[in-house]
């Protein structure tokens, strides 16, 4: 059916969503510290979506953020890049010190 | 011939299927795969599919950004720290089905929430005609660059207040997001660096316990073999678990 | 011309780097304790500003007589000095005779001689310059033109000189800021340079002698090299603090005598000897004994020696390179404080401490009467730069300029002071006078001091003109040691040896003379009478003190104070030329002296000359250059002929003081000429004293002289010293016009450029300083001083030199003369007269008001202190015991409990975390859509 | 292309001629892929025979058995592939796929001539780098489904090195298109036409100096000798392709080829002046002007989508020139992959920490230098290369703003509108008209 109709910058936003969710379930239910961050990676790339179909002139010529869109998917997408970078170090500082990537181990702050 | 003829203006949701379909099935691949390294294949796969979408909404830069940093960069750096932590141990750590059930209504129902808002906008939801948008290469590399250098030329000849309010250049977040950058490895280089166990032995970081244990413990290691595997069974032995004392 | 300020800026600030270099580095420079590097870094960096200074002295020689044109000026100079004087010759010849109907005519040659006299040369010098400014020769022609209106113009009354040259037409001198540190409304603070020949031959005579004493003292301060030192004499309290400060030893080590003197050379034994290794490097100075009796060890000093030696150069030199009297002050003070440093280092030593606070506190008294004299003559002529001072003074004219003649008739052209002190200080009266008569201010002034002048009265504001000069002369009392502040400078000499050769004989003590001649155009008359007074009493207490001073280094400090009085008298009589010349002169044997004295010193280890004797055949190159030194400094010389440098210098200064008593009859101005001839006497008598005393005769003691050494690097600046004590002020027949008097010649203010001085106050006459060159001035007081020399040289021999001294004991002459003895040997008791004057009376003061501090205001402090705290104490129990802390406390305790309930949430589970956020984002949404209208998402 | 396609099968703009089209780009660049590497292994065996005072393979396919290769694969072919019993199952077996696709997948857009290029992308080099980036995948993913301690050792140092020298190598890459204003390909290739003069790499000395530091890394960064740590034979039996065999084996060698060939011919684009030779023979001989090039004339696009190709308008010359482009091309590439070959037999192989030490200490602060440097070059605006047959290099600029840019300078000049962003607005006008900003005076010179 989606042959017959046509993309719109709904469909980009769905896709989005779905990827953002399941980054979200996937931070909540591995337990594996660098399944949370594939997890947080999809979540972006959810977020990013987002920002491409608005920026996007050819989903919709007019009225669209135009470059910004595009811009801010680069930050976020850099940002996301250093992200990563401190999170695997906090990963493998976490495994050097509990000998497990298993974040339920790391609950020595709870209350 | 006529179907040649019809079919053809739908190629742009053809290629949007494809796409969406790859990114959102491996999406789930990486929620249900057990084994890291294959998480992080699907998720490569996932994003580079992302990829295609952006290039298929115009965003090629960003698209050829997304390749090369997340893909290129990102899962690298992923895929070392699953080499560098994986142990037989840790490659398959099964969550309990209350979580599952837990986290899929929540999500189930962020999903809904999401799924409304996409489609709750007509303006949003009404398609353009795309019939004569053919994948052509935008022009769009160097605005972007120049954007970056404080320029905005894409918005050069707008004269409506609202769109010149957006033609300031992105120069400052470009040169923060560098500095950030610049923090963000160093900070990694130095968190990741090896310590010697020395050092944690002398301040007794949990790591030294632990090797202090097994030292200790030798024998009942060779039976208690996932000592330090953490389904809900804390094995008495584990010197990590906060549980200990009360048992 | 132009890279003048370059170069000498450059060169002042080399010793400045180099001390910086000392102070951040010093003791990284040394190598386990005996590193020289420090003396090299200051050794190479005086070098170098020695260096820029010769090179600028050949720049502005280039440029002086440079072109055909100023070697002509200078032929003319003196052509036009000698005719001048020749005329001036008949004219007396023909004086007596028919002298009425003359006068007419011979003022009207005299002026036109006088004319030719003073501006001739200056006109070529201004002419040079203006040639040097557009590059280009010029020809004879033009230049006597320029002689010839520029002559007329300089006896045209005040309005003479519009030549429109930055500088003032009259003499070349480059003069500008460096940087302007900012304006005030008329005050203007600005980094300057003024730099005519006086400067530059300044720079070359200070950074030469500074770069022999830094070679000097590299050797002679070996002993300041060791790391650690101990010291003796040092009262306990006082001891604290240096250990504080120098990390000295408090534990002495052996015990000797308390008087370091006996055993000096035993303890040098120690420091060359191999005592020193196991005293681990410490500097033992045995002249300090500490409370237990033991020598103090502490750390030697030898860069901070160096760092302070670099910083007086760089003061010296900026000085000297000065532009304005503020800037003058300012490195005035520097000099001051380095002296301090160096007077003071060693100062464990009580005498040290106490000689630097002297010199300081002196120098103290005389710089408040100097800040008075600036703040009077910026009043006055409302600037600081020299240049702008010149010039007003030039506009202004001298107080009165009176024809070269005899007797006191002053008919000359009448010509006011700078109208800026009459303007600040009688602006009402002027004023008045102005609205009586209804004229403008200026014209009222002048007719005010028309009035005046006919009531044979000093123009307004005239003496505030001498107040002003007497103010500055009052620092140059401090800093050149004359007649009341005199006494610090023997006590200076405390310090190391090369730093009483540097700063207390050759440089910091003619910064004061130096300055006289920088203000000569702005001292009057009167002013001048004042210095000359001062000066003629300082050379003659210091003459005769140093007659009885049997410490070697006392008696040159004393001869010092008495050269100093020869110069600050000579400036005060009018002889500008002769006294700076003296000034170099006297800085190069002087120097020499004391170089060495301190070659002795170091050879014998004491400073008493009734210790030593016949060393000359120990020390041969001390001994011959001190000779030399000590023919110099008493102006030996073939009468008319040739002779050392004092004999040109110091008959200078005769001259100019025979010739103003002759302008002022003998009666009045007298004394100075004979007070001067009989100095003279007693100088040439006690150098040799001294001389023989040291070198000739028996050994008086045979240990020390058994021991005496001379070192080779303490001996070369020595001869090279010497040549210059003989020859610095020898006419160059190479090329005339670069001898030492030509320079100073050239850089003669033009107030007293070829004219005759008269006070507006009072009768007192300054003659004009070529007068001094006629012959019926030379000859007889070039024989007079020799006279003098020969005898002073042949009464010291007689009583000092001759086998068994037959002829004359100076035990005999002593016991003779007890009381005159006593007196002297007692310095005529100044320090006791100080001491019952000031030093008593203030500190009864001091106890007086202590005492009301004591007992009065701190009983009411006390008071008020307890009153207030009881106060405080009730209500910190009401206020903050009760109300605040209760608050505190309940706030506290309910925070806690909110927070250990809240504790609870925190589970430390990271997925829970993040169904948490989950949730809160749905929340939100689902609020949100209640009232969200996806309509409002369209943009249309 | 396409067009031609409907038009012979008389089709209105149908997604036939585009599939077509698509198809005929794909097989020509499989064949670059796959002829190359038969040819590739054919050449280091000779080489390294030769510099080894060998003759190498003689015998199969006549003299210079220069069908060795070809024999070689059919062997390959009829091996046995065997998966070990420890090994990932999935992963082992699609490693392969990834490392051939992502290394085939970069030619996509690479420019062989102007024009003659599978799918134009306006920021190709960025493309075909990000492209190049994927193929550690496939050797990560080998040597972690291997199960192999040999593997996971190599597959661990190749991705170390591989992901450290892609720094190096960025930075260098920037310094083309910095100079020229543009990341697309044949632009940057086109604005080195003319005399060999014009080619980057003589623009400045820091351009040489990048030039090199790009072989260098580009080099190391497809893991050749003596960068070959992955399949260090003398410490890991094979490295990461321990456990493979027969045709996956092989697979690896191809794609391990080809990105030789792509880092090779992007080298030759970057700095060699691309398709267009020391001397320009076919400006010369008058086939293709300079003014021509990147000339919105459909006939100058072949294997565009748009636009007849040269089969429809006998452009006879254009395709003449334009062979000569792609022999060029492809013989500088040849050329480059030589060099490497030489280099390889001709240098014992460093280790691991010398390799990362050579990246870390040498490389990318060469980089950096070059980098600044030629930046400081252009800013000074001193002379290049360029300056000596003094023919423009501005000329062939890509279009940057979608409307011709004077007209949207002219509109952002005459905007009356007072906006706190007006000064940005004239600082950008300015920029355009100075072309620091890159105009393009041709259009469609980007397509």
């Amino acid at each position: 059916m989606l042959l017959i109709g046509t993309v719109s910058v709904s469909w980009y936003l769905a896709v989005g969503a779905v990827l953002f969710v399941l980054g979200a379930v996937c931070m909540a239910t591995k337990r594996n510290l660098l399944g949370v961050l594939m997890g947080v990676e999809l979540v972006l790339n959810g977020a990013n979506m987002n920002f491409i179909a608005f920026g996007s002139k050819v989903l919709r010529p007019q009225g669209s953020l135009g470059l910004d869109g595009q811009l801010i998917a680069l930050f976020v997408i850099v940002l996301a890049a250093a992200e990563a970078a401190v999170a695997l170090a906090i990963a493998l500082n976490f495994y050097n010190n509990h000998n497990t990537v298993d974040v339920d181990r790391a609950n020595e702050l709870n209350g | 011939m006529d179907l040649f003829a019809v079919a053809w203006p739908y190629w742009h949701q053809f290629f949007f299927i494809i796409f969406a379909a790859t990114a959102v099935g491996f999406g789930f691949g990486v929620l249900l795969s057990k084994n890291v390294v294959r998480m992080a294949f699907y998720l490569v796969l996932s994003l580079g599919s992302t990829a295609g979408l952006f290039f298929l909404a115009g965003a090629e830069f960003v698209g050829a950004m997304q390749l090369m940093i997340y893909v290129g960069g990102t899962l690298v750096l992923l895929i070392f720290g699953v080499m560098l932590t994986a142990q037989k141990d840790f490659i398959n750590m099964d969550t309990h089905t209350q979580d599952w059930i837990l986290a899929t209504i929540v999500g189930g129902s962020l999903l809904m929430v999401l799924l409304f808002a996409a489609f709750g906008a007509e303006d949003w939801n009404t398609p353009q005609d795309l019939t004569d948008a053919k994948v052509e290469a935008t022009k769009e590399a160097t605005p972007l660059g120049l954007a970056l250098t404080g320029i905005r030329v894409d918005t050069l000849g707008e004269t409506d207040d609202a769109v010149q309010g957006g033609k300031a250049g992105y120069l400052m977040p470009f040169i923060i997001v560098s500095v950030h950058l610049l923090v963000v490895l160093i900070g990694a280089a130095y968190m990741a660096r090896t310590k010697k166990l020395s050092h944690a032995t002398n301040d007794k970081s949990s790591r030294a316990k632990l090797m202090l244990f097994k030292m200790e413990h030798e024998a009942e290691l060779l039976e208690e073999e996932t000592y330090v595997v953490t389904h809900r069974g804390q094995s008495a032995l584990n010197p990590l678990d906060p549980q200990d004392d009360e048992n | 011309m132009n890279y003048l300020p370059t170069l000498l800026g450059v060169a002042v600030l080399l010793p400045l780097s180099a001390f910086f270099v000392n102070l951040f580095l010093g003791h990284a420079l040394r190598r386990k304790g005996q590193s020289k590097l420090a003396a090299f870094v200051s050794l190479s960096a005086i070098a170098g500003a020695a260096l820029l200074s010769f090179i600028s002295l050949f720049v502005w020689l280039a440029a002086e007589n440079g072109e055909a044109t100023n070697r002509t000026a200078l032929s003319d100079l003196k052509k036009a000095n000698k005719d001048h004087l020749q005329h001036l010759e008949e004219q007396a010849s023909s004086n007596d005779s028919h002298h009425d109907h003359e006068d007419q005519a011979h003022d009207v040659e005299a002026e036109q001689a006088s004319a030719l006299l003073g501006d001739q040369f200056y006109t070529a010098l201004v002419e040079e310059e203006h040639a040097a400014e557009n590059g280009e020769g010029h020809d004879g022609h033009g230049h006597a033109e320029g002689n010839h209106d520029h002559s007329n113009g300089n006896h045209g009354d005040s309005a003479h000189d519009d030549h429109g040259h930055a500088h003032g037409p009259t003499f070349k001198a480059a003069s500008g800021e460096y940087y302007t540190l900012g304006t005030f409304g008329e005050l203007k603070l600005s980094i300057g340079y003024y730099i005519d020949s006086l400067t530059i031959a300044m720079f070359c005579m200070v950074t030469f002698i500074a770069t022999l004493i830094h070679w000097y003292a590299s050797k002679y301060m070996d002993d300041e090299l060791p790391e650690s030192k101990r010291d003796h004499h040092v009262d306990p309290e006082k001891h604290r603090f240096l250990g504080y400060f120098y990390n000295a030893k408090l534990t002495g080590g052996d015990d000797h005598d308390d008087h370091g003197h006996h055993e000096d050379h035993h303890d040098d034994h120690e420091h060359d000897g191999e005592e020193v290794s196991e005293e681990d490097y410490d500097f033992v100075d045995h002249e300090v004994v500490m409370p237990d009796g033991s020598h103090c060890h502490r750390k030697g000093r030898y860069p901070r020696f160096f760092q302070a030696l670099s910083l007086f150069c760089f003061s010296m030199l900026g000085l000297v390179l000065a532009g304005n009297i503020a800037m003058t002050f300012v490195f005035w003070e520097l000099v001051g404080i380095c002296s301090y440093f160096l007077i003071g280092f060693y100062v464990e030593r009580k005498s040290a401490s106490t000689a630097a606070n002297k010199a300081f506190i002196a120098n103290r008294v005389g710089d408040f009467g100097m800040i008075i004299g600036l703040m009077i003559f910026w009043t006055g002529f409302g600037t600081f730069s020299y240049d702008e001072l010149f010039d007003q003074m030039k506009t202004a004219g001298t107080p009165t300029q009176v024809l070269a003649s005899y007797g006191h008739d002053h008919h000359g052209i009448e010509t006011s002071i700078p109208s800026g002190f009459a303007t600040e200080f009688y602006g009402d009266e002027i004023q008045a006078y102005a609205d009586e008569h209804g004229v403008p201010n200026d014209e009222a002034l002048t007719a005010i001091n028309e009035v005046r002048a006919e009531e044979d009265k000093s123009p307004l504001g005239y003496w505030l003109m001498i107040v002003g000069g007497l103010g500055i002369f009052c620092g140059c009392v401090g800093k050149s040691a004359q007649f009341p502040l005199h006494i610090w400078l023997p006590d200076a000499m405390e310090g190391p040896t090369p730093v009483s050769a540097l700063v207390h004989s050759a440089t910091m003590v003619a910064a004061g003379v130096f300055l006289v001649g920088r203000f000569f155009p702005m001292l009057v008359p009167e002013a001048l009478f004042v210095i000359a007074i001062i000066g003629t009493i300082t050379l003659f207490i210091g003459a005769t003190i140093a007659i009885v001073a049997t410490d070697i280094k006392k008696v040159l400090a004393y001869s010092t104070i008495s050269q100093l009085g020869y110069m600050i008298m000579a400036l005060g009589v009018g002889g500008w030329v002769a006294g700076l010349m003296h000034l170099f002169t006297h800085a190069f044997f002087k120097s020499l002296l004391f170089m060495g004295s301190g070659s002795v010193i170091h050879a014998v280890h004491t400073n008493e000359m009734t210790e030593m004797g016949g060393l000359r055949k120990k020390i041969p190159i001390t001994a011959w250059t001190m000779f030399i030194a000590c023919l110099a400094i008493a102006g030996a010389g073939i009468p008319f002929v040739i002779g050392t440098s004092g004999y040109y210098s110091k008959d200078a200064i005769l001259e100019q003081a025979f010739s103003w008593g002759d302008h002022n009859g003998w009666g009045f101005g007298g004394p100075f000429f004979w007070i001067a001839l009989g100095s003279a006497a007693i100088t040439a008598f006690y150098m040799f004293r001294m001389w023989f005393m040291t070198f000739v005769g028996k050994p008086r003691d045979e240990e020390r002289f058994s021991h005496a050494h001379e070192y080779p690097r303490m001996v070369h600046p020595l001869l090279i010293l010497s040549v210059m004590a003989i020859g610095v002020a020898w006419a160059n027949p190479l090329s005339p016009g670069t001898e030492l008097g030509y320079l100073l010649e050239a850089s003669r203010p033009e107030a007293v450029a070829g004219q005759t001085l008269a006070g507006l106050g009072s009768d007192v006459v300054v003659p004009d300083e070529h007068l001094s060159h006629m012959s019926r001035v030379k000859v007889p007081v070039t024989l007079l001083a020799t006279l003098s020399g020969l005898i002073g040289i042949a009464l010291a021999f007689l009583m000092y030199a001759t086998p068994a001294n037959k002829f004359l004991k100076a035990s005999e002459v002593q016991a003779q003369f007890g009381g005159v003895h006593n007196f002297l040997r007692n310095k005529w008791w100044f320090d006791e007269l100080y001491d019952f004057l000031f030093v008593r009376p203030s500190k009864v003061i001091g106890g007086f008001a202590s005492a009301i501090d004591k007992n009065i205001f701190d009983t009411i402090i006390h008071f008020t202190a307890r009153a207030a705290k009881k106060v405080a104490n009730g209500w910190s129990k009401i206020l903050d015991g009760f109300v605040i802390d209760g608050f505190v406390d309940w706030l506290a305790r309910s925070v806690y409990r909110v927070g250990t309930s809240l504790r609870r949430v925190q589970t430390g589970n990271l997925r829970q975390y993040v169904l948490f956020i989950v949730i809160g984002a749905v929340a939100i949404f689902v609020f949100v859509s209640f009232m969200w209208d996806p309509a409002a998402a369209s943009t249309k | 292309m396409a067009d031609f396609v409907n038009h012979i099968l008389t089709l209105e703009d149908s997604w036939i001629g585009y599939i077509v089209a698509a198809l005929v780009a794909a097989v020509l660049i499989l064949h670059v892929v796959a002829v190359g590497a038969l040819l590739f292994i054919w050449m280091e065996r000779k080489i390294s025979g030769r510099i080894q005072d060998r003759l190498g393979p003689t015998r199969v396919g006549g003299k210079f058995g220069w069908l060795q290769t070809l024999a070689d694969g059919i062997k390959l072919i009829a091996k046995e592939d065997v998966t070990p019993d420890l090994a990932d199952k999935f992963l082992f077996k699609i490693a392969p796929y990834v490392g051939l696709a992502a290394s085939y997948a970069a030619f996509i857009a690479l420019p062989f001539a102007d024009g003659v290029v599978g799918q134009h992308v306006n920021t190709a080099v960025f493309f075909v780098l990000a492209v190049l980036g994927l193929e550690v995948f496939s050797v990560i993913l080998a040597g972690y489904s291997s199960g192999s301690k040999w593997s996971l050792f190599g597959a661990m140092r190749e991705a170390a090195q591989v992901v450290s020298y892609e720094v190096p190598l960025g930075m260098c890459v920037v310094v083309p298109v910095m100079i020229c204003g543009t990341m697309n390909l044949t632009t940057i290739a086109n604005m080195q036409a003319g005399f060999f003069t014009n080619w980057l790499v003589f623009n400045d000395p820091f351009t040489f100096l990048t030039a090199i530091v790009y072989f260098t890394c580009a080099t190391a960064g497809v893991n050749r000798a003596p960068f070959d740590l992955a399949e260090a034979e003398s410490e890991l039996v094979a490295g990461f392709h321990t456990e493979y065999s027969g045709l996956r084996w092989s697979l690896f060698f191809m794609a391990e080829y080809s990105s030789m060939f792509i880092v090779a011919a992007l080298a030759s684009i970057l700095f060699f002046g691309g398709s267009h030779g020391p001397i320009p023979i076919a400006d010369v001989l008058g086939l293709l002007s300079l003014d021509n090039l990147g000339s919105s004339d459909p006939a100058f696009h072949v294997f565009n989508e748009d636009g007849g190709g040269f089969f429809a308008s006998l452009n006879l010359e254009i395709a003449i020139a334009r062979f000569l482009g792609v022999a060029n091309l492809l013989l500088k590439g040849t050329i480059g992959v030589t060099v490497m070959m030489w280099v390889r037999w001709s240098f014992p192989r460093l280790r691991i920490d010398q390799v990362m030490t050579m990246c870390l200490k040498y490389c990318v602060p060469l980089a950096a230098v070059g980098f600044l440097g030629a930046t400081a070059w252009q800013a000074l605006d001193l002379p290049t290369g360029n300056s000596l047959m003094n023919s423009p290099r501005y000329s062939h600029h890509e279009l940057w703003t979608a409307d011709d840019s004077e007209s949207a300078v002219e509109e952002a000049s005459s905007n009356e509108v007072q906006t706190p962003h007006e000064d940005d607005t004239h600082a950008a006008a300015k920029a355009v008209k100075l072309k620091t900003v890159p105009v393009s005076v041709v259009k469609g010179g980007g397509r």
